[in-house]
C-alpha cells in the first residue's frame, strides 16, 4: 500500500470499479488529497511496483518526470533522466528484458520518436507501459490537450504487424486505477501497453484517494540473467528464415485475439433508453458527459459511451448499445479518429456521426448537445458510413 | 570427390582450444574480424569465470545472430541503441556482467547520442565496438569511420572529406568524458596485436567488475567482403594503413591514472571591454 | 451545485496559487473539485490563469463555456475573461491596476484595489489571496474557515512562516468583498 | 568466397597417408572456411588450404602441411576467426 | 529526358497509362534495360528532377541510396549519407523548406524513425517523397517483402491528425511511373508524400525502358531564401493558441479533402463480370493477379481491384466493382491492415474476406485460388464485417 | 495608477540603438539571457550586411519563437534536429548565410548525433550553442551541462555525478574535429564578455562566409527562472561559477592555426606477442 | 517576476517633472521587463527600478535617476535582454 | 508461355550473374523477364540462390510454387529445390560437388560435372555459367545465341577479357546438356 508524501488521515480500502462518466467517485470523506494527473500517475505506478522509470522532458508531461526524479530514489528504485525519448524506451527495453517493471512517459512528438523501439518491444514480447499526455498536433503544434494521436496508438505507430492495448481514463482517480490495469495486461500478455491522457488530465488537479492499488512483484521466467546452469536464451524480434517470423507474427496475433477476447473495457451511462449514444473517451467523454445531462434536460434522450480500452475496441458492447439507438454521435478532440474504430464496429447498422474538434481545441457542452439534436435529426447518412461533415470546425 | 581430413593421433598437452563459451560456426564471411573478437571475449570471459552471469547487448549489423555463437544470456538492441538498452539492463541488474557488442556504423553513425551519453554518466557496463570501417551487413557502405579515400559501395570514387567529413574519432571524444574509466584501441591484425587486444578486453571488464564506471575497448578489424580484398590482404592493409589514421593503445585507465586532459581555449579568455 | 471560477493575470501575482487554496478549501468540505492551470510556454510573456470547478457531485465537463466568477487582476485578463462570465455571475477585478470599466450590467462587479491591499499586508505577491478574499466575501460558496485550513495545509510544510500573512491578506479581501463597491 | 582465399592449387603436395609423425596442429575441417589467415601466421609455413577438398561449407580447408617445421607457436590459432584449430605441445620425447 | 549510364538504344516516348495488373506493358521493342527496383527508382527521381537525395543504408533498400551517391554527383545535385534516418528526413525537411525536391529513402524499421519528422514536414506543409521498401516486422524483423506497414502508412505513423498520399507501385515500370506521381502531388498539396514498395519490387530486375517521365523544376515561392526586400517568412507547425492550431488543422483537413476527392487511383482487370472481387496492391496483387487467371481457368469468375493510391483510398471506385460482386477477398502480405479501408469502403454491403500471409513470407497463386473458391461459397459473412479467420497462417 | 516615463529632449549622438533586425518584444522572462544574444546576432548580422540572406534555423526550447524577434526567414526544426535541418538547408542554398540557434538541451541532449556529424562533415553553417545549464521551456530540468550538486526540477537534491555523470564538454569534443573550423565558448556574464561574446559570434559567420566548414559559438547563458535567481544573482553565478566548469574563449580557429591536439594513447602501442 | 528584480522601493526619488538638464539614456517603457540587468551594470549607479509604476507586461520599468552621473558607456544597453537602452553622446557644451 | 528457373549453390559460385545472364538473353529476345536474388545476410553463411522468369506475356507472381527448372550447384540447394520442380522439369546437378541422387523419377535430370567443366574452362567461378550451358542445352527455352550477346552486353565494360572465357565455359555445359547423361 503506497501512502504519499503529505500525510493523509486513514486509508480506505481501494474502490476498484470507477462510476461511469469519470473513473472518480464523490465521496464527503476527508482523506482525500488533491494530486496533479502526472503525478497520480507517476506515484500510481510506484504503487504498482514500478521497478525502473526513463523519461524525458516535455509538457505537458514534465511533472511526471519530475515525480520520479524525486521518489523513485527514495524508494530505491531505478530513474533515468535519458538524454532523448528514443534512449529512454530503449533503456526501457533493456530493463524489461532483465525482469524490470517499466514506465516510460512522454508526450506527443516525443511518442513518435519511440515508434521503432514500441515495434521491437511488441516483438520481442516485452511487457512497458507507455504513458502518451497528448498534446496538439500534428509537429510541434501546440501543448495543449488533444486526442490526435489515436490512430497511432491504436493502428500504426511503428512498423511491422503488431498491436498494443491502450488504456484511455477520463479521470485522475481512473488514472491512478487504469496504470495498475496497464502493467498487469503487460505482463500478462507480454506487451507493451500505452496509457493515453491528455494535457488537461495530466495537468489538472483532482481529489484521490491516497491508497493507490500495488501490484505483486514479479520475476518473469522469461527474462535474461546470465544463463549459469542452464541453456543461454535470447530476447529479440529477428527471424530471419520467412517460415519463422511468419510462425513468430502468427503467435503474436494469437495473442492479439486473446487480448480482443478478453480485455474490451467501457463505461456508459444513459444507455438503456438513449436515441442518440455519444461515443466519447478521456477528457472528450467527460464534454460528453455533461452535455447528455444538458441534453435530457432539454428532452434529448441521449446516452454516453465511453470505451476505455481504445484497442481493444469494446465492439461487442458498442455493437450490442447502438443497435437499439437511433444515431451514433462521435465525440473527439481530434479530426476523425476513433470514429475509424466506431463505423468498423457497426458497418452501416447505424447512421454514425462526427463531432470533432482539433488542435487543442475542446469542444463545449453547449456546442456537442447542439451536434446530439442534429445527430438525432438525421433520418440516414448522408454519405456511405453517415459521417456527417460540415465545412468548418467543430461539427464535420 | 569430398576427402576429410583424417584426425591424426594425439600426444602432449593442449595449447590452445576453443574456449566453451564460443558454439555454433557463424555465418561471417572468411577471414572476418568479427570471429577473433568473438573469440577473444569468450576467453577473457572465461578466464574472469563470469560467463554464467554476463549479459550480451547485442546490436545490429553482421554481429547480430552473436547470440548464435556465444553461449551467453542476449538481448536484441535496435540498430544504434544498444548503450540505452545496456544502461536499462545494468541499472536493473547492477550484479550482472553486462556489455554491449557494436559495429561502427552502429555506435559512431546512428549510435552516437546513446554511446556518448552513456559514457558521460559513466554507466557500469563495457562496450566492445569492432571498427571495420564500412557498413559491413548492409553491403559495404561507407561510414563516419572509413578511411579518407577508401572506396565503399555509397562513396564509389573514394571517400571524399569535402563533403562526408573525416573520420570519427569516437575513441578520442570519449576519452574526454570523466564518465569513462577505461577507454583503449586495439587491433587483431597480427597475432601480437590480438594478443594486446585480449589483454585490452579483459582490463576493461575487470573495470566493470570494480563497479568503477564505463569502459570501451575499440577494435580495429577487417571487412575483407566490405573492402574487396582477400583475409589476408585485408589483414596487411589493418596493419600498415588503417594504424596510421587509428593510433592504437589505451586512452584511459582512471583507475591507473592514465587519462588525457581537456583541450583549452586558445585565445585569451579575460574579461574585455573594448570593441563593441 | 456547481460553480467555476477563473482566476487570470500576470505571471507572478500568485494567480495559480489562489486556485490551488480555492481547491483545498472545498476539498477540505467533501466538495468535488477540479483545478486546471494554464502551464507552459504560455506562462512566458506573463500571463497566468486558473480555473477551479467546485460541486457537490461528479464534475464533468473541464471546459468553462459560462464562468459563475472571474478574478482578474490585470487589464489584458479583464479584457479576455469578463465576456465569459454568465449572466448573474461575478467579477472580481483589481483596481490598482486596471481603470477601465468592465462594461457589462449584467454581473456582479467587486471592484478592490488589490494589488495595494496586497503590498499593505507585505507582498504585491499576494494579490490572488487578497482577490480570493473578496471573492468569497462576496459570495460565500466556501466558507472562510475552509480557506483559512487550506492555507495552513498548503504553506505548512515549505513556508509555515507565510500562514499569518496570506491570511491576513485573505481577511482584507473577504472585508472589502463583503459591502458592494461602486466599481 | 573460398575462391578468393590463396589457392595452394593442384600441386599441392599430398598428405603422406596414414603419417605416423607426431601433428601439432588439428584443424576442425568443418569450422574452416579456408581465409588463410592462419597460415599467414605461420612463420615456418607449416600450413597450406587443400584445394582438392571442399567441406560442408564449400571452403577449401586449411591443412598441416609440414608438421615437422610446426613449433607449436599458436599463432595460428590465435588469428583464426572461427576457432577451428587446436595447437598440442611436442611431447619431450619428439 | 533522362539516359541512363548504359547505352539502350534510341528511346522511345515514356508510356503513360500503365496497364491494369502491373505498371509495365509487354513489348518486344529492344530498347528496353534490365534494371533493379531500388535503382530504377533512384534513376527516376534523377529524371523527374530530384534536387536533394538524403538516405542512410538498409536491406532491402540500399542499392537506391548506392545508386544516388553516384550518380547524384555526377548530376551537380544534393547527396548526403545522413548519420541515422532520423538525420535523413531531417536534412530533407531542411532542404525542402528551402525549395528543393527531395527524395529520402529507407525500409520499415528505419521509416519509424522519421514519424516525428514527417508529422512536422505534414504540419509545416513541406513537400517530399519518402520511399519505403518495406521488411518483415515487427522489429528488426527479416530483410524479406511484406507488406506490414500499411497502417503506419495511411494512418499512424506520426503523431497529430495528418495524412500523407501512400503510392503503391507493383511493377518496376510503374515504381518509376509513380515517382514522378508522387512529386507532382508533394508538390500541388505541399505535403510529404510516400512511395510503398517491398523487398521484392526493391531488389528484383526488370525490362523497363530507359527513358523515365520529367518534371519541370520548381521554384516554390513559399520558400525560405531569406528575407531582402520582403517580410520574413517562417517555416513552421507550432501554433501555440488553440484557435490558430485548429484553424491551421482545417486548413489541412480541408486538403486531405481535396486530395481525396481528386487522386484516387487504381488499376483492375477482369472485373465486369467478378463474382469475387480479390483486393490486392504492390507484390501482393502480382500474385492476386495469377491467381485470378488460374481460377478463371477453373471456371471461377473473379477479378483483380488494385489500389494504387492506398492514401486516398480508391472508395467510389472499390464501391462501384463490389456492387455487383458476391464476394470480395483481400489478398495481403500482413496479418489484416488494408482490409479496415475495404469494409471502411464497403461498410457491410459485401462479404469481405481476407487471406493473409506475414513476416516475408509471399502467398502463393494457387492458395490464393482456394481462398477465392472459399469466398465464393460463402454466402454470407460470419460475423459483422465478414472478416472469415482460419486458425493458423495463410487463409485468417 | 500607470505613470509612463515622459521622454526627454534628446541631444548628441546616438552612441547605441536596438538593430533594426531585432523586432517585437520577446516573452522571454525578465534578464533571461536568449534575449542579450539575440541582440547580438541582430547586430553582428547588420554588421555584416547579410541579414537579407540569411536563414535562421530555429530549435525547440524557449527561443523557438526566435523568428518573431528576428527580421529573418525562418525555419522551425523538430527538438534537437536543427543540425540536419541546417545541412539540408545549406546543401541545396550554399549561397545562402545559414545557421542553427540551439539550447543546451536542444543540442547537448536529444541533437548530440546530429551536431556532432554535422561538425564532423564540417557542414558550412554556423551554430549559436546557448548554454543555460537547464531545460528552461519545460520547465528548469536537469540538462546534460547542468553544474554537479545543482538543484533542478529533475534534480530536486542537486545533480548527483554518480548517477547522471559530469557536465558535457561539448565544445571539448567538437573540437576534435578536422571538419570544425572555428569553436569558441563566449558568456554574456558582463558588459566586457558580452563584447567578446559578440566578437565571436561576428567571427564565426566571417568564417562561414569563407566557405571553411562548421563554425560554432557555445554562449554561456542564464535561466534566472530555472535557476530560482533574480537576473542579477543570475548573472553573478554565470560569472563567478558556471565559468569554472566551462571555460571561456576560443578552442579552434583552424584559419588562424588554433586547434588542440587529439588526445594520445597513454600506453604503450608496438605489437606484442607475449601474454596470451 | 517584476517582483524577483530589486525594487527601489517607495523610496525612491522620483524625476523631477520636465527637468531641462541633458538625459543620455532613454529606456523604451513597453519593453522593460524591469530584470535590473542595466542597474547592475551601471557603475555610477544611474538608473534604478520604478517601483511606481508598472507597464502593460506588469513589470516596473528602469528610469534614470541620476542622469548628471551617466558616462553614456553604454553598458546598460550592451546587458540589457530586451534592447530597451537607446544612449546618446553627451553633446560637447554640457 | 511463362517458364521458371531457380539457380542455388554457395555464394562464389557465381549464381546471381548466372540469373542475370539468363534474364539478359531473354531480354535480348525481347520476352518479358523478372529476376529475383537472394540477398543481405543470407547471403553470409555462404549460400545464394536467385529466380529466373521468363515470359511472353506480362509476368503476375513472383513467387515460384512449381519451377520449371532448377539448378543446384551444392548439396543443401539439391536437398532444398529438387522438390519445387514442376512434374517434367528439368533439375540440373553439379556432380562435382553432389554425389547423392535426387530421388525423382517424375522430372528430367542433367548431371553435369559443372566445377570440374568450370575448372578446365579456367575458373571455378565460372561453374554457374557451365550449368546455365547444360540447362540451354537441354531445354532450349532461349537460343545460345542470345546468351552469348547475353556475355558481351554483362561484361563488356568491367570485365571484357572475360567474355571469351565465359563463352566458352557456357559451351562446354551446352555441350554436356545436349545428350541425356545418366544421373
Ligand atoms: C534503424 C535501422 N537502420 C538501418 C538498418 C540497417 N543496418 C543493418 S546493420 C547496419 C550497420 C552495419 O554496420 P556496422 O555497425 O559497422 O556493423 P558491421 O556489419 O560492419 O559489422 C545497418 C545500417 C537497421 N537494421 N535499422
Ligand atoms: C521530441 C521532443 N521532446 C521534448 C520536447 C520538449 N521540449 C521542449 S523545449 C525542450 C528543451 C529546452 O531546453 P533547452 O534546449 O536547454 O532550451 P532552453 O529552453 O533552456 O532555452 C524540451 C525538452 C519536444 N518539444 N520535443
Ligand atoms: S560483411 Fe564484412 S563484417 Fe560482415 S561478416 Fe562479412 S566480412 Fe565480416
Ligand atoms: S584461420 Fe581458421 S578458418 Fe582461416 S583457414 Fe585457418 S583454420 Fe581455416
Ligand atoms: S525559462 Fe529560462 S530560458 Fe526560458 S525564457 Fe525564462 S529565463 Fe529564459
Ligand atoms: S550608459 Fe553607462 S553610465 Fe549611463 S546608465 Fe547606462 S550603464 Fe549607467
Amino acid at each position: 500500500m503506497a501512502v504519499l508524501a503529505r500525510p493523509a488521515g486513514a486509508s480506505r480500502p481501494h474502490i476498484v470499479a470507477s462510476p461511469p462518466g469519470t473513473g472518480g467517485e464523490a465521496s464527503p470523506t476527508p482523506d482525500r488529497v488533491l494530486m496533479k494527473g502526472n503525478e497520480a500517475i507517476a506515484e500510481a505506478a510506484i504503487a504498482a511496483g514500478c521497478d525502473a522509470y526513463f523519461g524525458y522532458p516535455i509538457t505537458p508531461q514534465a511533472e511526471l518526470l519530475e515525480w520520479m526524479a524525486r521518489r523513485m530514489p527514495e524508494e530505491g528504485r531505478v530513474y533515468v533522466q535519458a538524454e532523448s525519448e528514443l534512449a529512454a524506451i530503449n533503456m526501457a527495453l533493456g530493463a524489461s528484458a532483465a525482469g524490470a517493471r517499466v514506465l516510460v512517459s512522454s508526450s506527443s512528438p516525443g511518442i513518435s520518436l519511440m515508434a521503432e523501439a514500441m515495434s521491437y518491444m511488441a516483438g520481442s514480447k516485452l511487457p512497458c507501459v507507455l504513458v502518451n499526455v497528448m498534446r496538439g498536433g500534428p509537429g510541434l503544434g501546440s501543448i495543449g490537450a488533444a486526442q490526435g494521436d489515436y490512430l497511432q496508438a491504436t493502428k500504426g505507430h511503428g512498423h511491422g504487424d503488431y498491436k498494443v492495448p491502450v488504456l484511455a481514463p477520463s479521470s485522475i482517480a481512473e488514472a491512478i486505477e487504469l496504470v495498475g490495469t496497464a502493467f498487469e495486461l503487460a505482463e500478462r500478455y507480454r506487451t507493451p501497453v500505452m496509457l493515453l491522457a491528455d494535457g488537461i488530465l495530466g495537468q489538472a488537479m483532482e481529489p484521490v484517494r491516497p491508497d493507490f492499488p500495488t501490484l505483486a512483484p514479479q520475476a518473469p521466467d522469461w527474462r535474461i540473467e546470465g544463463a549459469e546452469g542452464r541453456e543461454p536464451r535470447s530476447i529479440r524480434s529477428l527471424h530471419l528464415r520467412a517460415e519463422d517470423l511468419e510462425a513468430h507474427n502468427l503467435d503474436l496475433q494469437a495473442t492479439y485475439a486473446r487480448i480482443t477476447e478478453a480485455e474490451q473495457r467501457w463505461a456508459g451511462e444513459h444507455l438503456d433508453d438513449a436515441e442518440v449514444v455519444l461515443v466519447a473517451y478521456g477528457t472528450a467523454a467527460r464534454v460528453a458527459r455533461t452535455a447528455v445531462e444538458r441534453a435530457r434536460e432539454q428532452g434529448l434522450r441521449a446516452g454516453l459511451f465511453r470505451p476505455i480500452t481504445l484497442w481493444p475496441f469494446p465492439a461487442v458492447a458498442l455493437r450490442e448499445v447502438a443497435s437499439h439507438a437511433r444515431a451514433v454521435l462521435v465525440v473527439e478532440m481530434s479530426a476523425g479518429q476513433m470514429v475509424e474504430d466506431v463505423r468498423l464496429t457497426l458497418d452501416g447498422s447505424v447512421p454514425v456521426l462526427l463531432h470533432a474538434r482539433m488542435g487543442g481545441s475542446i469542444p463545449t457542452p453547449d456546442e456537442v448537445v447542439a451536434a446530439a439534436r442534429r445527430a438525432w435529426s438525421v433520418s440516414g447518412p448522408d454519405e456511405p458510413g453517415g459521417i456527417l461533415r460540415a465545412p468548418a470546425g467543430g461539427e464535420r | 570427390m569430398i576427402t576429410p581430413q583424417a584426425p591424426a593421433p594425439i600426444e602432449g598437452r593442449t595449447i590452445y582450444k576453443r574456449p566453451a563459451l564460443l558454439t555454433n560456426t557463424t555465418s561471417y564471411c572468411p577471414g572476418c574480424g568479427h570471429g577473433i573478437v568473438h573469440r577473444l571475449l569468450a576467453e577473457v570471459l572465461e578466464e574472469l569465470g563470469v560467463g554464467g552471469r554476463t549479459l550480451l547487448v547485442g546490436s545490429v549489423g553482421c554481429s547480430v545472430f552473436a547470440y548464435d555463437y556465444l553461449r551467453l544470456d542476449a538481448i536484441e538492441s535496435p540498430h544504434g541503441r544498444a548503450a540505452a538498452v545496456a544502461t536499462g539492463v545494468k541499472r536493473y541488474r547492477p550484479d550482472r556482467v553486462v556489455f554491449t557488442y557494436q559495429g561502427d556504423g552502429d555506435l559512431a553513425a546512428i549510435g552516437t547520442a546513446e554511446i556518448i551519453h552513456a559514457a558521460a554518466r559513466g554507466e557500469r557496463f563495457t562496450t566492445i565496438f569492432v571498427n571495420n570501417g564500412i557498413y559491413g551487413m548492409t553491403g559495404g557502405q561507407m561510414a563516419p569511420t572509413t578511411l579518407p579515400g577508401q572506396k565503399t559501395t555509397s562513396s564509389p570514387d573514394g571517400r571524399d572529406t569535402s563533403t562526408t567529413g573525416y573520420p570519427l574519432p569516437v575513441t578520442e571524444m570519449l576519452s574526454l568524458l570523466p564518465g569513462v574509466q577505461y577507454a583503449a584501441r586495439m587491433s587483431v591484425g597480427d597475432p601480437g596485436l590480438v594478443g594486446k587486444a585480449r589483454q585490452s578486453i579483459k582490463r576493461a571488464f575487470e573495470v566493470q567488475l570494480e563497479g568503477k564506471g564505463f569502459s570501451i575497448v575499440e577494435v580495429l578489424s577487417t571487412c575483407p567482403v566490405g573492402w574487396g580484398m582477400t583475409p589476408t590482404e585485408a589483414m596487411a592493409r589493418l596493419r600498415d594503413t588503417v594504424v596510421e589514421t587509428y593510433p592504437v593503445g589505451t586512452f584511459v585507465d582512471r583507475p591507473r591514472g592514465i587519462a588525457p586532459r581537456l583541450p583549452q581555449p586558445g585565445a585569451p579568455t579575460r574579461s574585455i571591454t573594448e570593441g563593441f | 451545485m456547481e460553480c467555476s471560477t477563473i482566476f487570470a493575470g500576470f505571471g507572478g501575482q500568485g494567480i495559480l496559487f489562489a486556485g490551488k487554496v480555492l481547491a483545498e478549501a472545498a476539498l477540505i468540505e467533501g466538495r468535488e473539485v477540479l483545478w486546471i492551470p494554464s502551464y507552459g510556454p504560455e506562462m512566458r510573456g506573463g500571463t497566468a490563469s486558473c480555473t477551479v470547478i467546485v460541486a457537490d457531485r461528479l464534475i464533468g465537463s473541464p471546459v468553462v463555456d459560462r464562468a459563475d466568477h472571474a478574478v482578474v487582476l490585470n487589464p489584458p485578463s479583464m479584457a479576455r475573461y469578463t465576456p465569459l462570465v454568465a449572466v448573474g455571475g461575478l467579477l472580481v477585478v483589481n483596481t490598482t491596476l486596471i481603470e477601465a470599466e468592465p462594461g457589462r450590467d449584467d454581473i456582479d462587479v467587486v471592484a478592490v484595489p488589490c494589488t495595494t491591499l496586497a503590498r499593505n499586508a507585505g507582498d504585491d505577491k499576494l494579490v490572488s489571496v487578497v482577490a480570493l478574499g473578496a471573492l468569497v466575501g462576496r459570495r460565500r460558496f466556501v466558507e472562510p474557515e475552509s480557506v483559512h485550513r487550506a492555507l495552513e495545509i498548503l504553506l505548512v510544510t515549505k513556508k509555515p512562516q507565510l500562514i499569518a500573512m496570506d491570511r491576513a491578506a485573505f481577511d482584507a479581501g473577504y472585508e472589502a468583498g463583503l459591502e458592494p463597491v461602486i466599481a | 568466397m573460398a575462391i578468393s582465399a590463396p589457392l595452394a592449387g593442384p600441386s599441392l603436395p599430398r598428405l603422406p597417408s596414414g603419417n605416423p609423425s607426431f601433428r601439432p596442429i588439428l584443424v576442425a575441417n568443418e569450422r574452416c572456411k579456408g581465409c588463410g589467415l592462419c597460415i599467414d601466421a605461420c612463420q615456418p609455413g607449416a600450413l597450406a588450404l587443400d584445394a582438392g577438398s571442399v567441406n560442408a561449407m564449400g571452403h577449401h580447408p586449411a591443412v598441416l602441411i609440414h608438421p615437422e617445421a610446426c613449433t607449436s607457436c599458436a599463432k595460428c590459432a590465435r588469428m583464426c576467426p572461427d576457432a577451428a584449430i587446436t595447437v598440442f605441445a611436442r611431447p619431450r620425447e619428439a
